[in-house]
């Protein structure tokens, strides 16, 4: 049990998937100018992180292993993850309307994101359970979501801002980034490993 | 005991010292007269004199169009010399009746006096609002609106404003002292018509002397007197009854949406005129007051007397003024000038020399919070503020900017002196403007 | 290897069944026109059509009952697209750019009080209508610089607004932010202008600026087809402006102007890139 | 007569209070404590304190040059920042790196985001962190205290709090014997960074700012108070291994945080609730990393953590407009 919680936390504080391992940088980025779309936008990856991790394990242990081809790891998980992520938008797009326009082109771009892949090949690298597995995933996800949903209220009162010219936008955003991953710096050893 | 009060607000330093002592004084009539036909808030009245007519004090001289509005009258006797724009209070050229004085100040032979006790609450609205009394705390709203309210919505709590928290401004504290009676009769008058249980006078605790003079009076009948801390805006209408009661108007409503209607001081004196004396609402008292004037007085003054009379009366200039405010200096308007004529809305002429005039230039939020905590409705100010100024309209009306009331608790404390009041006032006016294109199409 | 391939290929197979289920039990129409009309806008989502961003603009092409030319920063190129898009007739947009009618900056008009607080001319014309005497005239606080989304309006240092001419791309925000109704759309072709807005008499105007028409008649006298005078304000007759230019130099208050060639006394200082003859 | 008048929206008379003035007032609060450092640390305090506040006051100057806006040093913001950072660095700071921090927390911290009251982290923080995680030798190199005519030279040692970590990462308890007093720490006399090391003379400004009415209790109260609740609950769980509040307290950077840095007002919420929740978890991530961490001390990471969640806390904690909470009870 403790263990479980000790993944939790590492992968939502100590090793951010965004602010410490810099995977996923792209939607964190494009879908954080407001807070609710940002919320959306977690929840979105939490649900594929956490799929895709399910999914990818049965891949691996099922799949992959017994059949002596874990060569194929990679190209395996692609094709696992953008399929699910095509399934998600087309459901997206048909229950939520709302939800798909503000989300936009990001949710094609989860198909070959890098933090949903990763995921899942550092799962496996670290030889976790299958619980221990969906826990990091939701640790992971949910370390994204905060990041990504704090970005966002800082990049909305950025808004509200006398941002110099030459910095408006992805300028501004890359340096509040850095800060942000700066101050995460803070958790380092908080847990170990 | 601590004395009641709201939520929030500021302490500016009062200034009152310049005239509360001052006894009211009679100001002798000029000779020329304009009167405004839009002096209350509603539709303005109509002329139905003609150049040239001769009027007695207390003719109509505008009549009410539509039942949020009020008739005019003119303030002495004499000859109607120009219906025509001429400058008004509010800042722009708007129709007035103009009225060359002829010296005999003789009232109208029509005006009869009454017996209260002879006349139902519904022919005392009527005379009140014939009377032309409209909220005479500044915002000049019809009286008799707030007297006749939808009979589901029953008054209970009858509150008067003897609050006069606006610095520098004394009128209604001399009124208090010196016509009591007048008042009381006006109170007695408002509780007839409304029925309501409990009658309150609240008054802040810098006037002890009318506190005082008015428990006195009040000794043995059902009218309540209230100290309360002195806190500005506590004279404004949802503040008083949130100090007085320790409930809040609800957002977007009214007093009488919680049972309560709330009535200046001096508006229940003019009510006494309309009434028991028979006579309309041409004049008022006025405190003409600050740094540039030679001798700050009270001054009890006809409607549509230009302010350069009174300036005169009250000894004239000490220097050339840099700021000219009809009302009081945290909600009043700035004048261009001297010819503009002083209203029934009219409770001060505020002269500020141009050293007092604070043109520190603006600087950057720091979010300090002070207008936070200054607000006494519990808004953010500098987010509208920001907002409205980038015309962010939606987001300026998701953080309510249309329950601001523009007391300018904000501005005053603001150290970056951002003008917070008039960028929400901007928003405000465009989110309106936005709202009724958008109800056309 | 048969191993490798199979299992690759058993799991696309899945994903493919999955998917193609997915797409019949979850589809969503959207008209291709839509798509198509949106990409050929300009995507600024200047608003100047009246409909939020473009894709609200495309949303309501295809809903049709509105004209195609609404949308001035794309021009007659864009509506050209969008008509062969939809199918129907485009209905031809001559260029209009925006002008400032006005050279009383805080030198040459005078003000009737000194204006403390929001750096915004309609809050500032509610004050006692402006600080300015003249009715017309800019208020120069800059709020049409601010509602520009071209970046094509610079304030002068003396308090005018002067729009680019090349820059200005016909969105018309600035007209409607405006209180005084200074800015006027006007025709790209069209480069002399009389620059006042003041309809106020010309001994009266004569007292509180130096540059505005006194209403003389002097040019409609010169060149009568070019000019009109109305309450005493000359305009440019746009229609018929061909030989308009020629009654700048009999002006007495020097406040028509070309702005297709460089002003020769610098008195009012354009901003770089509009002061180069436009080619005529 | 007109070309002297002036006419504005209403209102039109103001406190007299300006921007100018505050940070004055917070330039004056910061002076015993700058005044303590001289007298324990000598020279090396004050030089460090002088290329702190001069490095800021010239980058401010060269980034308004750069970007032609004017040039607003007279404020004072930049003066602050500059005092802060000198007083969150280590008396034994080489000249580069205090300089480096200076230019940092004003062109990085600062005027990237357009200047005065854009900027989302606390610009002294910002730049502590960039040097603690770029220069970690400098950054954890203290000095005991040698104060004024005492003929002591600097020399490296370990403050109370790092101290007390190495010996818990070593034989996970506390040391047997800690080398200063509890009334030392408060007066001062012990290693730290230039500005924490007195809470005597921060409690003298921050009353000083009290009495100014430009501190409110809010953060300092939450902030402090959480600290002590937690940590006096791990101490009592585990007093072998964990120090006593009172040790959090005046040790570290707590006080110097708890009332200058998390009470700076640009970066921190604005509405009373939101204030007293961002005290909140200050000091809840203060003791988390002070516990549990690999930094000995939280206070930097704590207060840069909170107010990147600022906005957010903006936005959840806005207070109810009057006349609507009576409005909900009905529905």
């Amino acid at each position: 049990m403790a263990d479980l919680l000790l993944i939790l936390v590492s992968a939502i504080f100590v090793n951010n998937f965004v602010l410490a391992r810099f995977l996923g940088i792209c939607p964190f980025l494009g879908v954080s100018k407001k807070v609710e779309t940002a919320l959306g936008m977690g929840m979105a990856v939490t649900f594929v992180m956490t799929v895709a991790t399910v999914v990818t394990w049965f891949v691996q242990y099922f799949v992959l292993i017994p059949f002596g081809i874990e060569y194929l790891q990679t190209i395996a998980f692609i094709l696992v993850i953008a399929s699910l992520v095509q399934l998600v938008e087309m459901v997206v797009q048909k229950v939520s309307p709302i939800l798909y326009q503000s989300l936009g082109i990001f949710l094609p771009l989860i198909t070959t994101n890098c933090a949903v892949l990763g995921l899942a090949v550092l799962s496996i690298q670290k030889d976790y359970t299958f619980l221990e597995g969906v826990v990091f995933a939701i640790g992971a996800a949910l370390g994204f979501t905060l990041a990504l949903v704090l970005f966002a209220g800082l990049r909305e009162r950025l808004e509200l801002c006398a941002v110099p010219q030459s910095f408006r936008g992805t300028a501004i955003a890359l340096v509040t980034a850095g800060l942000l991953s700066l101050a995460f710096m803070g958790f380092a050893g908080l847990v170990k490993g | 005991m601590s004395l009641k009060t709201f939520a929030g607000g500021i302490h500016p330093p009062d200034n009152k010292q310049w005239s509360s002592h001052k006894a009211i004084e009679d100001c002798p009539l000029p000779a020329e007269f304009i009167v405004p036909l839009a002096q209350h808030i509603g539709a303005p009245s109509v002329a139905c004199v003609e150049v040239g007519q001769q009027v007695s004090k207390g003719d109509e001289i505008g009549s009410a169009k539509g039942f949020v509005s009020v008739p005019v009258h003119a303030p002495t006797s004499g000859e109607v010399t120009a219906v025509e724009n001429r400058p008004h209070p509010w800042g722009t050229s708007l129709p007035a009746v103009v009225i060359k004085a002829d010296g005999e100040d003789r009232w109208s032979t029509e005006l009869q006096p009454a017996d209260p006790s002879e006349l139902s609450p519904d022919e005392i609205i009527e005379k009140v609002r014939l009377a032309g009394v409209v909220g005479m705390g500044g915002a000049a709203f019809p009286a008799h609106v707030k007297m006749s309210p939808p009979p589901e919505k029953k008054i209970s709590t009858l509150i008067f404003n003897g609050v006069e928290c606006e610095p520098y401004l004394t009128a209604d504290h001399r009124m208090m002292l010196e016509e009591p009676e007048r008042i009381l009769q006006g109170v007695a008058l408002l509780q007839y018509v409304l029925g309501a249980e409990q009658v309150v006078i609240g008054i802040e605790a810098n006037k002890p002397d009318a506190i005082a003079l008015f428990e006195k009076h009040c000794a043995g009948t059902p009218v309540e007197v209230m100290p309360l801390q002195v806190k500005y805006p506590q004279g404004a209408e949802k503040q008083l009854i949130a100090a007085v009661t320790g409930k809040e108007v609800p957002s977007g409503g009214l007093p009488m949406d919680i049972g309560v209607a709330v009535h200046n001081v001096s508006t229940a004196a003019a009510i006494t005129d309309a009434i028991i004396h028979g006579r309309p609402l041409i004049e008022r008292v006025c405190t003409v007051t600050g740094p540039a004037i030679r001798e700050p007085k009270n001054l009890r003054i006809r409607i549509g007397t230009p302010l350069s009379h009174l300036v005169e009366v009250c000894g004239g200039l000490v220097e050339e003024p840099g700021k000219i405010i009809l009302g009081g200096p945290m909600m009043g308007f700035t004048q261009l000038g001297f010819d503009v004529p002083a209203t029934r809305g009219t409770s001060g002429l505020l002269l500020l020399r141009a050293e007092d005039v604070s043109s520190h230039p603006e600087s950057p939020c720091i979010r300090c919070a002070r207008c936070v905590q200054a607000c006494p409705i519990n808004l953010l100010p500098t987010t509208i503020a920001a907002y409205a100024r980038r015309d962010l309209l939606a987001e300026a009306a998701e953080y309510c900017a249309m329950d601001c009331i523009e007391c300018g608790s904000c501005s005053y404390v603001c150290p970056s002196t951002i003008p917070l009041v008039q960028a929400i006032r901007y928003g405000k006016a465009a989110i309106l403007a936005k709202k009724r294109s958008t109800q056309v199409s | 290897m048969l191993a490798a391939i199979l299992s690759l290929g058993g799991i696309g197979l899945i994903a493919a069944v999955a998917l193609g289920f997915a797409a019949k039990k979850f589809a969503v129409e959207v008209d291709p026109r839509e798509l198509a009309a949106l990409e050929v806008l300009p995507g600024a989502n200047c608003g100047a059509c009246g409909f939020p961003g473009c894709a609200g603009y495309a949303k309501a092409l295809l809903a049709g009952s509105i004209d195609l030319n609404q949308c001035p920063p794309g021009g007659a190129d864009t509506v050209a697209k969008l008509a062969h898009i939809l199918g129907v007739e485009a209905s031809a947009a001559t260029r209009e750019i925006a002008v400032v009618l006005c050279q009383g900056d805080n030198r040459k008009a005078q003000i009737k009080y000194h204006y403390l607080g929001l750096e915004d001319c309609t809050a500032a014309q509610r004050i006692a209508d402006g600080p300015k005497i003249c009715p017309g005239g800019c208020v120069g606080l800059g709020s049409c610089l601010r509602a520009c989304p071209f970046d094509a309006i610079e304030m002068t240092a003396d308090g005018l607004a002067v729009i680019s001419r090349e820059k200005c791309t016909g969105c018309r925000k600035c007209v409607a932010v405006c209180p005084r109704n200074v800015i006027r759309m006007t025709p790209y072709e069209a480069a002399v202008h009389v620059l006042c807005n003041s309809h106020d008499k010309g001994a009266l105007i004569r007292k509180y600026c130096q540059i505005g028409c006194i209403g003389c008649n002097i040019c409609k006298k010169t060149i009568p087809d070019a000019y009109k005078i109305e309450n005493f304000l000359a305009e440019v007759v746009y229609e018929q402006d061909a030989e308009a230019a020629e009654a700048i130099s009999k002006c007495p208050t020097k406040c028509i102007r070309d702005f297709s060639v460089a002003y020769p006394d610098g008195s009012v200082q354009l901003p770089a890139g509009t002061d180069k003859p436009h080619a005529a | 007569m007109s070309q002297q008048l002036y006419l504005s929206s209403s209102p039109h008379i103001h406190s007299g209070e300006t921007t100018a003035k505050v940070m004055r007032a917070v330039i004056y609060s910061l002076l015993p404590a700058c005044g303590v450092a001289v007298y324990f640390f000598g020279p090396s305090a004050l030089s460090v304190l002088l290329i702190a506040t001069l490095g800021c006051l010239a980058t401010e100057v060269v980034c308004q040059r750069l970007m032609g806006q004017p040039v607003t040093i007279a404020d004072g913001s930049a003066a602050i920042t500059g005092i802060l950072l000198a007083l969150n660095l280590p008396p034994s700071s080489p000249w580069w790196m205090t300089l480096f921090g200076a230019v940092v927390a004003i062109a990085i911290g600062k005027q990237v985001y357009g200047g005065l009251g854009s900027n989302p982290f606390n610009p002294a923080l910002v730049a502590r962190v960039v040097l603690l995680i770029s220069f970690p030798v400098q950054m954890t190199t203290w000095s005991a205290p040698a104060p004024f005519g005492s003929g002591l030279d600097l020399v490296t040692t370990a403050t109370p709090l790092g101290e007390w970590k190495n010996a818990v990462m070593l034989t996970g308890q506390m040391p047997a014997e800690m080398q200063g007093s509890m009334m030392n720490y408060f007066l001062g006399n012990m290693p730290g960074s230039i500005g924490e090391i007195s809470a005597l003379a921060l409690l003298l400004g921050a009353a000083y700012l009290f009495y100014r009415r430009i501190l409110t209790w809010h953060i300092p109260t939450a902030f402090i108070g959480t600290v002590i609740l937690l940590s006096g609950l791990f101490w009592l769980i585990n007093p072998e291994k964990y120090p006593n509040p009172v040790f959090h307290m005046v040790t570290g950077g707590l006080i110097l945080g708890a009332f200058f840095m998390a009470t700076d007002m640009v970066t921190t919420p604005v509405s009373t609730r939101g204030m007293l929740l961002f005290g909140v978890g200050c000091g809840l991530l203060t003791v988390l990393i002070r516990l549990f961490g690999g930094y000995p001390e939280g206070v930097s990471f704590a207060i840069l953590l909170m107010n990147a969640a600022t906005p957010l806390i903006d936005r959840y904690t806005r207070p109810k407009t009057f006349g609507t909470l009576q409005q909900e009870k009905v529905q």
